[in-house]
């Protein structure tokens, strides 16, 4: 039995912690006068309350001031490419939902579009407009949990439930449409699982107009909120070169003030036949590209996505629901490479087939892996109190970096 | 009974006796109560901001025994003491944070009557002992020898030196209006009528009212000054390696400086133990001393809390300022107002005649006072009948729910959601 | 034993004296201020016994609360190790001492040399106050206990008025040197590490740092 | 330089030498200005026994995209790293060299970003063989192995 004050591990069993905890402990920042500090090593381990999941942060700190901040990921690798090498193609698509929980429809429309395009079949009329109500709902539903959380990294408690009451009303929609209220699976390869079930389409309308004014409160609680403004503004600075080099995408890319999205950019839903404006960051508040930008183009999103889900409901066509599908697969052989605009970036699919029903190789490219990766030139020389304002401002998922 | 204990020095072993068993009997209790009540509001207040319910379930009537059912919960936990902490430092620190928040007690006079030492210099006791507060709070964050606690502790260092300055100072202007340094002495001057109080006594008082009440926020680590205990940066704190009944120590501490403070702006500038219309002060002259002092007790508490409730207000809706911020607002901003209070409250004083202009003056600011406390006032009662009519949870009625069949005719109805 | 007063007094002596020899003997510095801090509020109560609350709370404010909390805070930041010891060599505890013994010759010398302020009622009856009950002080000397809360009062007007009036230039000087100390302190701490224009510093709308 | 226009993924196949110079040319060129390196995937063919590094770029002023493969032998896979050339192959590459374990000469930090340092194998290889216990913790399920 443990007796107090025993380390806790299994007997015997102690794993290796594999960082060595000594670099940098000797080294001393020389200083002109004679008041010498000593550098720390601080884990933001995988378990802390403003790291969105199992994502463990290395920071080597001077006081508050932050010298180096590399991010240790893999905490929550599932080898889902490995399993794709394994698994039919209808069966991948449930994987798909676990990449970026938060918006697992779009994940779902990036994997089926790709297959789609590998296999050469082709989405009837209204399997794409539902897709694209579906994934603009859950593109709103999103970001509402990144104004949650970035208010609760903030220290605001409020914003959060302000803003999951209104992401359980979309929750109710899919649960209407599609039986699950997180991991839907509801676009799979040819279309759609199911039909919209009929009241659905005056409910989603019911739910935008009560949605609509909802995003003037958000920005009186928290976006013009003077100290949200003075901890977000000018922190976490991203020039716009700096964001293409590294690969970010999504509103971290635009809110550098980069005007990039692929649905215009390769509008191959039925984007090109609804009108929408891409956000950008226009350094409001301080300058292009700070953390305060890339949550201001999120609300903005928001506004858009409302906007198109409301044309797209009023274009809705009838007809079936879901283009003729083999139940074994076996697409020709060859590979493609096929990205959508997700709420947090570009999920790229890079398929290889064989000819078999099981794909030789599946490459998934996570957006939150790449916005991950400039963390480290951005949280240079900042202090301890930013970086919850820059980790919330790109909004990771774990699940989508880790795969 | 224990109207006026005298001082210290040459009283014999039973009146330090009866001076002890009141301090257990009756303001041991008080604080707890105050903790309690206060942790259980909270819980309500914050659940009304986010429109939710907050604790209802424990004791019937809105969960009022939720405080005490956490305390036992608590007395039952584990308390854990990391294995290279600093034992003594570890165990002495929450007792060092608890104490000056009960001994600052002795000096805060309830009303004319309840007081448990009248100290000449009841101000400045007061402010010395709230300073050793924060010894506890950094012993804390040092002694647990965990690193996000000594980032807590660190930063508690650096805002006690930046708020500590702008506190002093904002006593010590209404302490010189008032002429004297004994809490019951400002006291009694603010009796008759709302123009009297002493918020209201000069312009410099008035905006040195709300710098008392910015620094105290900063005091008691709340809003947004609450960087010690920062939950999305230093995961808890300099209290993150702290549970069960010491975790409870610095919870009581903090609660009840949350109260103490609040008594003292009350007591230095919102009139203290006397209501707006001078009915308290009348019922002193006429001799009905027990019935004015009780009442006296009840309007100052009542005071206080509404001073909490702003307070609570604040945290359940401002984010939360950098340590950079937090230094830079109390040096550069606070610092510089309460000295030019100081000053200029000293020059009314010596040029202002105590005729006529004094009273025009007073009753202006009391005008400017009372129409932003109904503003507020208004706007709460605003939001509280707004909320009845909002919107059901779930928009969506369960309309696909798969029609049942025709519901044998049993008593009980048919129940579709 | 007569009143509480000399229970008290004896009580503060021996925190004062435990939280000396704490400091001498404790290895680890934190519990140096720790036992600083015990060693100050017992000062702080000989203050409060003695009548002058005024001189004890300004102990307690600027000893307890102001030097303690810098020291505990300069400790934390610049300690190489956690928990730093020292480990004295014979030599400096020999010097320690020597230092220790000249001081306490020179202050006991002083003890016995002063002639001591009695009390007036204390020297009519000649056997001190300690030993009387609050009985016999009423009897011996009407009205003085509710006196005491006033001449507390006075004092602490009385250094008001001698601050301003006869001590008026130290004061004026002993500011200007806190003065002088603030800045040096200021220009000592100065940001050793440059700060790059992409440091956070939220100053406002439309005005990075430079 | 075989290249295969046509199809669903046009690509062209580089030699490891050249490929660090044809990045460069495919970023800098006015005309093409593959700003944007979307994804770098690694694919095992254990039957020609070749280990292929899929680029695939797109040019953020032109909206084109478009891929290079790199091809490498099994035994030794070396491949010039492009991390100058696109900051985010850092992480990609260090992906494909933890999965599958093809080495990028002049990459600035090449260790395991997925899986513990102290991993053996790459698992995304055809042939690797699953570990029965990593430390002392068994991984296969001890029910039916």
């Amino acid at each position: 039995m443990r007796e107090h004050g025993q380390p806790i591990t299994t007997p015997g069993l102690v794993i290796p912690d594999p960082v060595n905890y000594d670099i940098g402990r000797e080294k001393v920042v020389e200083t002109d006068s004679d008041l010498r500090t000593e550098e720390m090593l601080i884990n933001m381990g995988p378990q802390h309350p403003s790291t969105h999941g199992v994502l463990r942060v290395m920071l080597r700190t001077d006081g508050e001031l932050i010298l180096e901040a590399t991010p240790h990921i893999g905490y929550l690798h599932r080898c889902a490419e490995k399993i794709g090498e394994n698994v039919q193609y209808h069966q991948f698509v449930p994987y798909t939902d676990r990449f970026d929980y938060l918006a697992a429809m779009n994940n779902n429309l990036a994997y089926a579009m790709a297959v789609e395009k590998l296999a050469g079949i082709e989405a009837p009329k209204r399997a794409q407009y539902i897709r694209v109500i579906v994934a603009e709902l859950n593109r709103i539903a999103s970001h509402l949990v990144m104004f949650g959380t970035y208010g609760l990294d903030m220290g605001a408690f409020t914003p959060f439930i302000y803003g999951f009451r209104e992401r359980e009303l979309i929750l109710d929609l899919f649960e209407a449409a599609c039986g699950a209220r997180l991991t839907y699976s509801y676009v799979t390869i040819g279309g759609v699982r199911e039909d919209l079930p009929e009241g659905w389409v005056r409910k989603a309308g019911e739910f935008l107009d009560y949605f609509q004014p909802k995003i003037k409160e958000y920005n009186d609680l928290l976006s013009y909120n003077q100290i949200f403004i003075k901890r977000t503004a000018n922190v976490g600075v991203i020039p716009a070169d700096r964001a293409i080099a590294y690969g970010l995408s999504g509103p971290v890319l635009r809110g550098s003030g980069v005007k990039w999205d692929l649905r215009k950019a390769t509008p191959d839903l039925v984007y090109d036949q609804l009108e929408f404006d891409i956000c950008v960051g226009e350094g409001r508040m301080g300058q292009v590209g700070d953390s305060w930008d890339r949550y201001f183009v999120r609300i903005l999103e928001m506004v858009q996505s409302a906007r198109i889900v409301r044309q797209a409901l009023a274009k809705l066509p009838s007809g079936d629901y879901r283009a003729k599908v083999p139940r074994l697969l076996k697409p020709p052989p060859g590979e493609v490479y096929y990205e959508t605009e997700n709420p947090r970036g570009q999920l790229g699919f890079y398929i290889v087939s064989d000819g078999s029903p099981v794909p030789y190789r599946l490459k998934a490219r996570g957006p939150s892996f790449c916005n991950l990766s400039i963390l480290n030139e951005v949280a240079k020389d900042c202090l301890l109190g930013d970086i919850p304002a820059i980790l919330g401002s790109i909004d990771v998922v774990m699940g989508e970096v880790d795969r | 009974m224990i109207a006026h204990i005298d001082y210290i020095p040459f009283f014999s072993w039973p009146e330090w006796l009866e001076g002890l068993i009141v301090m257990i009997a009756v303001y041991l209790p008080f604080v707890c109560l105050v903790a309690m009540f206060g942790i259980w509001w909270e819980r309500k207040v914050s659940a009304d901001i986010q429109s939710r319910h907050g604790p209802m379930r424990t004791g019937r009537w809105h969960g009022w025994a939720q405080s005490p059912a956490d305390g036992l919960k608590l007395l039952a936990k584990e308390d854990l003491i990391p294995v290279a902490a600093d034992r003594p430092l570890f165990r002495l620190a929450p007792y060092l944070s608890f104490v000056p928040a009960f001994a600052a007690l002795v000096v805060l006079p309830f009303s004319a009557r309840f007081i448990f030492v009248d100290m000449p210099i009841s101000v400045v006791f007061l402010f010395g002992i709230l300073a050793l507060e924060v010894l506890g709070v950094i012993l804390a964050g040092w002694a647990s020898n965990s690193k996000w606690a000594l980032y807590g502790a660190m930063r508690e260092a650096c805002q006690i030196v930046s708020y500590e300055i702008p506190l002093g100072l904002s006593i010590l202007v209404p302490a010189l209006a008032a002429g004297t340094l004994s809490l019951a002495a400002i006291g009694e001057q603010q009796g008759g009528g709302l123009h009297q109080w002493l918020a209201f006594r000069n312009p410099f008082l008035f905006v040195s009212c709300f710098v008392f009440f910015i620094a105290t926020l900063a005091d008691c680590k709340r809003s947004p000054f609450d960087l010690p205990e920062s939950e999305s940066e230093l995961v808890a704190g300099y209290h993150v390696e702290y549970s069960g009944m010491r975790w409870v120590m610095f919870f009581f501490a903090e609660y009840a400086v949350m109260y103490i403070l609040s008594a003292v702006a009350c007591m230095l500038y919102l009139g203290a133990w006397y209501d707006p219309f001078g009915i308290v002060l009348w019922m002193e002259k006429a001799g009905y001393v027990w019935s004015s002092a009780v009442i006296g007790a009840g309007i100052i508490i009542v005071k206080a809390f509404t001073l909490v409730y702003v307070q609570m207000w604040l945290r359940w809706t401002l984010p939360r300022l950098r340590i950079d911020q937090v230094l830079s607002t109390c040096v550069k901003v606070l610092l510089p107002l309460a000295c030019v209070n100081l000053i200029g409250a000293a020059l009314w004083s010596w040029l202002v005649p105590a005729g006529w202009a004094q009273l025009a003056v007073q009753v202006l600011l009391t005008v400017i006072g009372t129409g932003g406390f109904l503003f507020f006032v208004g706007v709460l009662v605003r939001a509280m009948l707004s909320r009845r009519q909002g919107l059901r949870l779930t928009l969506l009625t369960p309309w696909h729910a798969i029609p049942v069949a025709e519901p044998p005719p049993g008593p009980e109805p048919a129940s579709n959601g | 034993m007569g009143n509480m007063e000399t229970v008290l007094f004896y009580g503060f002596a021996a925190t004062a004296l435990a939280g000396a020899a704490g400091v001498l003997l404790s290895r680890n510095i934190v519990r140096t201020a720790v036992w600083l801090l015990a060693t100050l509020a017992a000062a702080g109560g000989f203050y409060f016994l003695l009548g002058a609350s005024f001189v004890g709370a300004v102990q307690l404010i600027i000893y307890a609360g102001g030097t303690l909390v810098l020291i505990i805070f300069g400790v934390m930041l610049t300690a190489r190790d956690p928990r730093v010891s020292f480990e004295p060599r014979r030599i400096e505890i020999a010097a320690g001492a020597l230092v220790c013994l000249v001081l306490a010759g020179a202050l006991v010398w002083v003890f016995l040399g002063t002639r001591w302020y009695q009390s007036p009622i204390a020297q009519r009856d000649g056997q001190g106050i300690a030993r009387l009950t609050s009985a016999q002080i009423e009897a011996l000397a009407p009205g003085v206990k509710d006196r005491l809360t006033d001449l507390d009062a006075e004092g602490t007007a009385n250094i008001g008025r001698q601050l301003l009036s006869t001590y008026l230039v130290p004061f004026e000087v002993v500011s200007l040197l806190l003065l002088a100390v603030l800045i040096g302190a200021a220009y000592l701490a100065r940001p050793r590490v440059p700060a790059s224009p992409k440091i956070g510093s939220g100053a406002g709308p439309k005005e990075g740092r430079a | 330089m075989a290249t295969d226009i046509a199809g669903k993924h046009p690509h062209a196949v580089v030699a490891p030498d050249a490929w660090r110079a044809a990045a460069e040319f495919l970023r800098d060129d006015p005309e093409l200005k593959f700003d944007y390196l979307r994804a770098v995937s690694g694919v095992d063919y254990p039957k020609e026994s070749k280990l292929v590094s899929v680029y695939d770029l797109i040019s953020t002023a032109y909206r084109h995209t478009f891929a290079v493969k790199v091809e490498t032998p099994r035994e030794n896979p070396h491949i010039p790293s492009v991390a100058g050339v696109w900051p985010t192959a850092e992480w990609h590459e260090r992906e494909a060299y933890d999965l599958l374990g093809i080495v990028y000469d002049g990459h600035p930090n090449l260790t395991r970003i997925l899986l513990p340092e102290d991993w053996q194998g790459h698992p995304l290889r055809k042939d690797y063989v699953f570990p029965k216990e990593y430390n002392g913790i068994p991984c296969a399920s001890t029910v039916n192995p």
